[in-house]
């Protein structure tokens, strides 16, 4: 119920222009009681965990604010809420993905804790939080003053560190422990940004900070903002933090990655983006969503676990929303939303779908859903519409990657190579893991053996097939979702570059005609089933040298004529990406450009 | 995470009908990703019954049975089969018949060799390799066709002897086209020889150690390759004794030097045809022996694929009491399954085609690897 | 570069070595092992032939003076026209065409 | 009717029809150049139409239900990525549409379930791997030069690419191969040579979803061509002898390397391809062209 | 004639199965194909993959173990399909008449329609074998349009 709620007022708010409000000081204060409650608890857990880590960088931000607030510099803040459209679209996003995942949830709760046994439900406690979460994202993205968005920030933190922590495993526990660290970073560098903030522009207010004169010092403000921007988006080299949080039960990934949490980050970056148009430190960001992007796509490869795939795919998706809004040109800038928004949707479905495979066959490994068509009918297409949605024509998704591919190609040429040639690499890895996910998925069975059909609880439907709706309808009216949502929010800062002319977009340099690529793909397949249809044809038994053995020729005959089934395994490259290593190349590499970063800012 | 170190194997059947193998042969792969990790052969898809066959037939029909266990080295089992018998009966070969079998023997092997060397090719995806050496190829065929009248199977050995003789022209035919077959191994060799690419795909590849070579029982080139000096021919049979022959021999143990090893004996075959033609006494062919055989015999020549052995106990009577035929290709598979760990999908055909399998010499029995297995 | 360039472009520039069989029939060797026959008048039913034949494809029947002689099975040794005493047996310098059906030749 | 109706409409379908008879037609002149390079004589020229009418004429027979419709959508988006081109389009969205085409050519290879061909597939992703970021990083610099994506803007382009950019033109040669699946780059299937993984991804189509994949084949081998031909855009018939000889170029390399594995196949294409472009671009901006 | 009758004829891909020859007529199919003879003039491609022939050339006599690879091989062919035993020991033994493990010719495990005599067969006699299979094959073709 609320979830429909909050859908319907925030498309509400879409039609308003800009909305500014401040509240009264009693909210104020509460906020601030709160957030040191809030930074008391991270204490707590730190104490109690015995996390150093967590303690210390508790301590760090407590400290600082408390003199922050002794002083009294946290008042010039007004408005303390501004609602423009680039907070509405985040709203958008987390109220249309945020309450269907939760709708799933609460199938997905049932039988998740039907699967552990558990003797009493703590299911009450698990929508507290997911809708805390989804509260605080809200506010997030409405928030002007730093301080506010602070605060959210930490709320958000918490709800997911306790989210992950949730089953109570001990791998949970420490992969939360994990996240909460990582994100602590991240309200390290928030209030050092306060503080420059403080000192470089007399403000704590977003709106007063992004039109002050950029000196250096503000340029480290926002630097420090984008590492705290890092930290939530999982970029190198703070990437592992939303890899463990997989642990979690699915929704909380499906809510982590589409709508909620790693779009804080990516938000922050857009808000901060028109800010430093045109800087080194704009540039850096870049190079580090790019970098990102890239190494995320070969480690993609090399997963194994389903959901390992999609985490680096987000974090991918991520870093080339990141590499966008920091080439920071009007199309890039579009296209960083148009992935923002088509990405929460894709993304949404596969892990809901991924949900719901993971609960049938108890299995992670994507070599044991080979064939999963045949099992799962329902769940595997929408799945597969949703992986053909991340990286193919004509979806919305590619829509996003192409025009980010004509932002990257209209940058300055010497410092748009690297960023080129990273993502050119990256978007090859990206159609490997997806397209071997994808047939791996569709291996169909020699005999269509009728076995039960496939019966799914009604949240679960209602989420999945909305979901696929909206994305469907988004991509097909690409041209008013663009004009309606991502045109309005150019023309505050940028200037508008994407039109929809006729039957496509138009960047400016280039075409992507929507709607007959949608004809072509609705056609093609078409044709292809009546062709089918007409020729017809018998399902034969598959290539086996000429030892096959029986009607369903899955087995041949081998050495002293005994019988061995043949097996095939999926493509994971794992001798060539070896995945710790890899990963950890990533974060030092990460480390060195969140170094270079600041190194640019401050020239 | 663990959970992502769970590894599946591909597992698949490689043969018996497959197109990098013209012969049945069942390799059954065990892959992780493309790297093999487990081989189990499987043989005996071309098993006749050829040694039981041997004893129903009258022993001077073996000649030609014999001579088909296997097409390519044709001439070398019914020379070796007659060798056998004359050993049995005390035969007395005439030197002329002595010199006409080393020069159709080390034909058969240049044959051999040059087909070897175009299926390789053809098995690396080189195909105009290929072409290139089965064009060439056809002038020793012509030879052949020339000596016996027929392409493939020469027919011409009997027990005492042989059974055709050349003439001058026939030498000179041989002569000039030799030495043409010379000036185009020339043009390919190179390609074999330095060709990057082509080291790439057999430099490093299936590596035998010697140790491992002499242990597991390789023979011909594949053995020689790994720097072990091994071959009959050395025996001094037929005429090999009066050629000054020395084996080929190359060290690096991998597919390079068995594929060196069989070029340069394409040169030392036309050297030593040469040799013979030069050094030919004249004379008779065949000298008749109208004895059974009744004894025991073995025999040991060199094939194109190596060492050669026949058993062969006559009982005085028409019929052989048993022939016991063991043929190269045996014996390297062994070591064929032992250079196969560890390398990829797309090295399986020149690494397998490196022994140079002659699955129809090597079909009697079933061959089962306890250590695979 | 590639060794194998040359060679290529060496066979580019000169004509095929192909001999357009069937189009062509190039000449038989002299001495091709290729099909044999029986001039039954000259035969004497020795029934050497049968004996020798090692894929034993000929079938002679002296109260018949009949020659049953199978080309499939045939493996054109020509041991037979060698032992023939009565050269008998005559060897073409054509191979066999190939057929439909397996058939036998009979000779009488 | 008017004469623009017909140079932006009705030309550009026909091209598209016609891409399939010109692939066949260069399929058939690769097997005839092939062959003298082997010297042999080599199939008449319209060998390939004869193999695929042959092929769309067997009984069928199918691996899974699933795949004819994925092997016409492997032809139907063929054809789509090069109406794109005909109708000068975008060239990035055609390089997507190809993957688009591919990715249904790999499924279905993956989805019959046969050792071979799951082998295959996952080497003809491997060789989607190796070109398409070549092909992508090729039309970027078309673009940093041309300052279009469109190729009708291409087109108008003052001076001929080629002047330009004859690094790309190399590298797209590269690209060439791998889409003609050629020595040495035929790891995922190949025309004559035997592989070791037998037809690779065509082992489990045969009949009619075969004809498909051929004609798809060539229709995917004429867009490259066709995009080699735009580095003479002022005088499309000296593009299409740029074209022609890049094509003869493949040739000439398929018959002088082996196969090498997937590994060299990315390392020859990303190292060489990259480097090549990335010095045409970056010595372009030194010399303050762009 | 049809075009598709046509196209059957000039293009004949072969699968080439060794039952258990000498390798003898293997090798001479194979030389069929290089450029002495050339064999890809009318259109033949060895083409290794059952699913894609139209001409399935044997070697050699069948035995108890490979008759069922060589059955299998036969039925994964789609029609319209013809079969050609090359050399005298796939037509009926030939040699191998009396080896205790051969079952005879090919044509005791599928049917055949091409016979080429010949120990080994030579390569002109593979083509002529072949021309005489495709006049089969469009009998074949024609019959089945009727």
């Amino acid at each position: 119920m609320t979830a429909i709620v909050l859908g319907a007022s925030s498309l509400g708010l879409l039609y308003g222009e800009r909305f500014i409000m401040t509240p009264p000081p009693l909210c104020q204060t509460a906020v601030l009681l709160m957030d040191f409650l809030l930074l008391g608890y991270f204490l707590y857990v730190g104490i109690k965990k015995r996390n150093p880590l967590v303690m210390g960088l508790t301590v760090l931000q407590a400290l600082p604010m408390a003199y922050f607030e002794l002083m009294g510099w946290g008042h010039h803040t007004e408005p303390v809420i501004v609602v423009d459209r680039l907070s509405v679209l985040l709203g958008i996003i987390i109220n249309i993905v945020g309450p269907l995942v939760c709708i799933y949830a609460i199938s997905y709760m049932g039988e998740h804790e039907d699967h552990l046994g558990l003797s009493k439900s703590r299911q009450g406690r698990f929508f507290l939080f997911m809708l805390l979460l989804l509260g605080a994202m809200n506010g997030l993205v409405v928030s002007n003053s730093v301080y506010w968005l602070y605060f959210f920030w930490e709320v958000t933190t918490l709800c997911c560190y306790e989210l992950i922590r949730h089953d109570a495993t001990e791998q949970a526990e420490g992969n939360a422990q994990k996240a909460l660290w990582m994100s602590l970073v991240g309200g390290v560098a928030f209030v050092a940004a306060m503080y420059v903030g403080h000192y470089a522009a007399d403000s704590i207010a977003m709106d007063r900070l992004l039109v002050a004169q950029p000196t250096s010092l503000l340029l480290i403000g926002f630097g420090l903002m984008a590492l705290a921007a890092f930290t939530k988006s999982a970029q190198f080299p703070f990437h592992s933090w939303l890899l463990g949080a997989m642990v979690a039960p699915t929704p909380v990934s499906a809510l982590l990655h589409s709508s909620t949490m790693v779009n804080a980050g990516v938000y922050l970056i857009l808000r901060i983006a028109p800010a430093i148009r045109g800087t080194s430190l704009s540039w850096a960001i870049a190079l580090i969503g790019a970098f990102t992007f890239m190494l995320t796509a070969l480690l993609a490869i090399s997963q194994r676990v389903s959901k390992g795939i999609l985490a680096y795919s987000t974090i991918g998706n991520l870093g080339l929303m990141i590499l966008c809004a920091g080439i920071n040109t009007p199309l890039s800038y579009a296209a960083a939303l148009t992935l923002l928004l088509f990405h929460s949707l894709s993304k949404g479905i596969l892990f809901m779908g991924a949900g719901i495979v993971e609960n049938r066959l108890n299995s992670r490994l994507i070599d044991d859903w080979e064939g999963l068509l045949g099992k799962l009918p329902f769940t595997t297409m929408t799945m597969l519409v949703g992986m053909v949605g991340m990286f193919l024509p004509p979806f919305g998704m590619l829509l996003g990657k192409w025009v980010a591919m004509d932002a990257v190609a209209s940058s300055p040429t010497l410092e748009g190579v690297p960023l080129i040639l990273l993502m050119v690499i990256g978007s090859a890895a990206t159609t490997l893991f997806w397209a071997k996910w994808l047939g791996h998925l569709t291996i169909l069975p020699i005999r269509e053996r009728h076995s039960d059909p496939e019966v799914l609880l009604a949240p679960y439907k209602l989420s999945l097939m909305t979901l696929l709706g909206i994305n469907v309808l988004m991509s097909v009216g690409v041209a008013f979702a663009i004009n309606n949502l991502v045109v309005p929010i150019l023309v505050g800062s940028y200037g508008a570059a994407l039109t929809t002319p006729g039957l496509g977009v138009n960047t400016g340099v280039g075409t992507f005609l929507v709607i007959p690529l949608w004809a072509a793909f609705i056609i093609v397949p078409l044709i292809g089933i009546y062709l089918a249809r007409w020729k017809g044809g018998s399902i034969e038994t598959p290539y086996l040298a000429g030892e096959n053995i029986g009607e369903d020729g899955l087995s041949f005959r081998t050495i002293a004529d005994s019988e061995s089934e043949f097996k095939v395994a999926g493509m994971f490259l794992d001798d060539v990406i070896v995945e710790d290593k890899v990963a950890r190349f990533g974060v030092a590499v990460g480390a060195l450009l969140v170094l270079l970063m600041f190194v640019l800012a401050v020239i | 995470m663990s959970e992502n170190k769970t590894k599946k194997f591909t597992v698949f059947p490689f043969g018996p009908q497959h197109p990098v193998l013209p012969e049945p042969l069942q390799l059954k792969f065990t892959v992780d990703e493309e790297r093999i990790v487990e081989v189990v052969p499987n043989l005996g898809y071309v098993h006749r019954g050829i040694e039981r066959a041997c004893e129903l037939n009258d022993y001077r029909r073996n000649i030609y049975l014999c001579e088909r266990i296997c097409g390519i080295c044709n001439f070398m089992h019914a020379m070796s089969y007659c060798e056998t018998i004359e050993k049995i009966t005390d035969a007395e070969v005439p030197d002329r018949a002595r010199y006409l079998r080393t020069v159709w023997a080390e034909l058969s092997r240049l044959q051999s060799h040059l087909l070897w060397l175009g299926l390789f090719a053809d098995g690396m995806g080189f195909e105009s390799l290929f072409m290139q050496l089965w064009r060439d190829r056809e002038i020793v065929l012509e030879l052949t066709e020339k000596t016996a009248g027929h392409r493939i199977h020469l027919s011409t050995c009997a027990i005492g002897g042989v059974r055709k003789d050349m003439d001058e022209k026939l030498i000179a035919a041989y002569r000039s086209g030799l030495s043409g077959l010379r000036r185009k191994m020339d043009a390919v060799a190179p390609v074999f020889r330095n060709d990057r690419s082509v080291k790439a795909k057999t430099e490093g590849k299936g590596i035998l150690p010697k140790s491992r070579a002499v242990h597991l029982g390789a023979v011909g080139p594949t053995i020689r390759g790994s720097g072990v000096s091994q071959d009959m021919r050395t025996l001094g049979y037929e005429a090999y004794g009066e050629l000054d022959f020395t084996p080929i021999t190359y060290d690096s143990e991998d597919v390079y030097a068995r594929t060196q090893v069989r070029l340069d004996e394409v040169y030392q075959s036309i050297d030593l045809i040469n040799r013979a033609l030069d050094q030919m006494p004249d004379g008779p062919i065949l000298s008749k022996s109208t004895m059974f055989p009744d004894g025991t015999a073995i025999n040991r020549i060199e094939q194109p694929r190596g060492e050669v052995f026949y058993y062969v106990v006559g009982n005085g009577t028409i019929h052989l009491e048993r022939v016991r035929i063991r043929t190269p290709t045996l014996p390297n598979i062994p070591p064929l399954l032992e250079m196969l760990i560890g390398h990829e999908v797309a090295d399986i055909p020149p690494i397998v085609l490196s022994i140079d399998p002659c699955i129809s010499c090597t079909e009697r029995i079933t061959y089962v690897n306890k250590e695979a297995a | 570069m590639p060794k194998m360039l040359w060679n290529i472009i060496r066979n580019l520039l000169s004509p095929p070595a192909t001999i357009r069989y069937p189009h062509v029939r190039p000449e038989p060797v002299p001495g091709l092992r290729g099909r044999i026959s029986f001039d039954t008048d000259r035969c004497d039913q020795c029934q050497d032939c049968e004996r020798i034949c090692p894929s034993a494809a000929i079938k002679v029947v002296p109260e018949e003076k009949r020659i049953e002689y199978d080309p499939f099975r045939c493996i054109y040794c020509h041991l037979c026209v060698e032992n023939c005493m009565q050269k008998a047996i005559i060897a073409e310098d054509v191979v066999r065409p190939p057929e439909y059906e397996k058939v036998k030749e009979v000779f009488e | 009717m008017n004469e623009n109706y017909i140079v932006n409409i009705v030309l550009p379908v026909l091209l598209t029809l016609g891409a399939p008879v010109v692939g066949g037609l260069l399929m058939g002149v690769d097997r005839k150049i092939t062959a003298r390079m082997q010297s042999r004589v080599g199939p008449p020229l319209i060998q390939p139409f004869y193999d695929a009418i042959k092929l769309w004429n067997k009984r069928p027979v199918i691996a899974s239900r699933l795949q004819p419709v994925l092997a016409f959508s492997y032809l139907g988006f063929s054809l789509l990525a090069f109406g794109l081109l005909m109708f000068r389009q975008d060239l990035l969205v055609i390089v997507f549409t190809t993957a688009l085409a591919d990715t249904c050519l790999i499924t279905a290879s993956l989805n019959s379930k046969s050792p071979y061909s799951y082998l295959g597939g996952r080497r003809e992703l491997l060789s989607v791997l190796a070109y398409e970021p070549v092909l992508i990083m090729a039309f970027l610099s078309i673009y940093m030069v041309t300052g279009s994506f469109l190729v009708d803007e291409v087109l108008a382009y003052r001076m001929p690419l080629l002047i330009q950019l004859p690094a790309v033109l190399i590298a797209l040669v590269l690209v060439l191969i791998v889409e003609m699946k050629k020595s040495p780059f035929d790891v995922s299937a190949s025309g004559h040579a035997h592989q070791e993984l037998v037809r690779g991804v065509y082992t489990e189509f045969s009949g009619y979803t075969m004809a498909m994949l051929e004609l798809g084949h060539w229709v995917k081998v004429t867009l490259v061509l066709s995009i080699v031909t735009l580095f003479w855009a002022p005088n499309l018939l000296i593009g299409a002898a740029l074209s022609l000889a890049a094509f003869f170029i493949v040739l000439v390399v398929d018959n002088s390397y082996p196969r090498l594995t997937w590994r060299s196949m990315i390392k020859t294409t990303w190292g060489v391809g990259f480097i090549l472009i990335l010095a045409n671009i970056v010595g372009l901006n030194l010399m303050g062209v762009i | 004639m049809k075009t598709k009758t046509k196209a059957r004829l000039k293009s004949p891909w072969v699968l080439h199965y060794d039952c258990g020859s000498c390798n003898g007529c293997d090798i001479e199919i194979l030389a069929a194909l290089t450029p002495k003879f050339d064999a890809e003039r009318f259109g033949i491609v060895n083409i290794g993959d059952p699913k894609q022939a139209d001409l399935l050339v044997v070697t050699g006599p069948a035995n108890r173990r490979n008759h069922r690879v060589l059955k299998r091989l036969y039925d994964q062919m789609p029609d319209p399909k013809v079969v050609m035993a090359v050399g005298t020991c796939a037509s009926t033994g030939g040699i191998f008449h009396n080896c205790p493990n051969t079952l005879g010719g090919i044509d005791k495990v599928i049917p055949v329609d091409v016979y080429v005599p010949g120990c080994a067969a030579r390569p002109e006699q593979i083509i002529d074998g072949v021309v005489l299979a495709l006049q089969k094959l469009s009998e074949m073709s024609e019959k089945e349009d009727d």
